[in-house]
């Protein structure tokens, strides 16, 4: 038991290198976005103020030059809608990165998404916090031997094939037991205007549901 | 663009340009060209191809960009200071990030501004820098 | 005991949602920043264009078109060059106001820096979960009064007036023991030519440093 707990809490620390990896490329890739528009927009201040001084000593060459700031404008442009979708995907990717790692480390048969392109915008900050607690609680309390992650537009599933939480410390969701994960991810999902439903399922497993209000 | 009298060739300024980015350099130079008093005597787009073209074409005054293959624009400065020693520095950034300030500073260099400085203002830190005098652009101060 | 254990993870829950909020509004600013420079960029390039068909029919109105761009460019770029540092400033920031705010929780006088400012850029992500593990551990094992966290540009301390480790489960930071918190961050750590040390200070309490290999 001693080796268990020890075997589970290593794969927890492997869980969270890879999200510190995740969470530097993402500071990376910022940084990297913001020194490509930092220098658009310095050769469009620059190309700018010259074809000004050009258009009266020289207006073909003051064309040439507006030509090229509106080339650089739209080019610049193009990388910022790029770079910004991309930028809205990291958080829930990172942590559909880090489930993948954790599973396959805990010897758990990871059934997941491919990606997590289905989901939409403003949900996917909450997604990633209950896909990080979801598949933590998986390897911790479940002993299952797969474990399955749905996700929709607005709607994400994690379920096991593990013992169910009947026979674990406490009433899951509940605020009762020993856990507050659950509880931490129930309040912040009624602030996002979703509800979260942890539950036994009857052909065994724990599946916990987030989805809209009302659906 | 026109000046009260007639300048004497000692009296127009040399001026070189460091600067990968080769749209920021060009239009840079254009500008400063049309400054009556400088002179634009070099452009180079790496940082280890400064020291021979301040060698071959004796600038007053060195604008080195920072990010530059080759050699970054602050050990650029500090080269420049032990070997060319008449040619003084100015660096021209983007971004200020933490540190470049005093280490540009530490390394000789005299002045630090952003490259999108409208032209009169960065016609006015040339001269200053050539003059001896510092020039810390404060947007940058803050950041770095 | 239980009561006391269910108080411990409520306040962890907090820091955690005080946590999963900084990084919503992270989140948020580098969306309205994005908002802001595509319009910016986007009204550059129909105003260039503009001008590029002004310059050889209206000279003059050429050159207000264009004197306009030049200063569209650069409010973008002030704009740019502050959000850039603001975002530096992000992951360590939140950390230390969830310190702040789980310590105050934890009944734990919080003798905290006021900001980051001192910290290197390169060693920020690196800080940032560190604190947040030497806290989370003070407020779990210390039992202490109050907690120092000093930060410098290398090096950030995590202290407090508890009973120190002997006392408790393991031997802190090497790994013999029940926790993977110090370990993982010890890996860390190297890896950013950093280095942990956990120790406990003889006038009684825990210390956490983590400073440049070397010094
Ligand atoms: N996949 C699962 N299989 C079996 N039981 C589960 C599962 N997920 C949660 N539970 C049960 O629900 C309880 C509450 O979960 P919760 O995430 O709120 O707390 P915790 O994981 O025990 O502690 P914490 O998340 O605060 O570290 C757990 O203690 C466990 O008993
Ligand atoms: N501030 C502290 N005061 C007293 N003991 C501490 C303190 N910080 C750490 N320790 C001791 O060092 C051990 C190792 O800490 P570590 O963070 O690695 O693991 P943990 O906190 O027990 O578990 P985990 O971080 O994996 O959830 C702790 O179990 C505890 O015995
Ligand atoms: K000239
Ligand atoms: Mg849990
Ligand atoms: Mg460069
Ligand atoms: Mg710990």
């Amino acid at each position: 038991s001693r080796q268990i707990v020890a075997n589970r809490r290593l794969r927890e620390a492997q869980a969270e290198i890879g999200r510190l990896a995740a969470m530097e490329e993402r500071a990376r890739l910022a940084r990297d976005l913001h020194d490509v528009l930092g220098h658009s927009l310095t050769v469009v201040a620059v190309k700018a103020e010259l074809a000004g001084r050009l258009v009266g000593l020289d207006p073909r060459r003051a064309r040439v030059e507006i030509a090229d700031v509106e080339q650089l404008a739209r080019t610049a442009l193009a990388d910022l809608r790029s770079s910004v979708s991309n930028y809205r995907e990291a958080d829930l990717d990172a942590e559909l990165a880090a489930a993948r790692s954790a599973l396959d480390a805990a010897g758990i048969t990871a059934r997941l998404p491919d990606d997590t392109s289905a989901v939409d915008d403003e949900v996917r900050t909450a997604f990633a916090w209950v896909l990080r607690e979801g598949v933590t609680n998986v390897i911790r309390h479940s002993e299952a031997g797969e474990c399955w992650v749905e996700l929709g537009p607005r709607r994400l599933v994690v379920r096991d094939d593990g013992v169910g939480s009947a026979t674990t410390a406490s009433t899951p969701g509940t605020g009762d037991g020993a856990g507050n994960g659950l509880r931490g991810l129930t309040e912040r999902a009624k602030q996002s205007g979703l509800r979260l439903r942890a539950t036994d399922r009857v052909d065994g497993g724990f599946e916990l549901v987030v989805e809209e209000v009302g659906t | 663009m026109s000046t009260p009298r007639q300048l004497r060739a000692r009296e127009v300024l040399r001026v070189l340009i460091a600067d990968d980015q080769a749209l920021v350099r060009g239009a840079i130079a254009s500008l400063l060209d049309l400054e009556p008093d400088l002179e634009i005597v070099s452009q180079v787009g790496r940082g280890d191809e400064v020291l021979e073209a301040a060698r071959s074409t004796r600038p007053d005054v060195a604008l080195l960009d920072v990010e530059m293959p080759g050699l970054d624009g602050i050990a650029v400065a500090r080269l420049l200071r032990e070997q060319v020693p008449e040619c003084r520095s100015l660096i021209v950034t983007t971004f200020g990030r933490p540190g470049y300030l005093r280490l540009a500073l530490e390394a000789g260099a005299l002045g630090f501004v952003v490259k999108d400085t409208p032209s009169g203002q960065l016609a006015a830190a040339v001269r200053r820098v050539a003059a001896g005098d510092t020039v810390v652009d404060p947007a940058l101060a803050a950041e770095s």
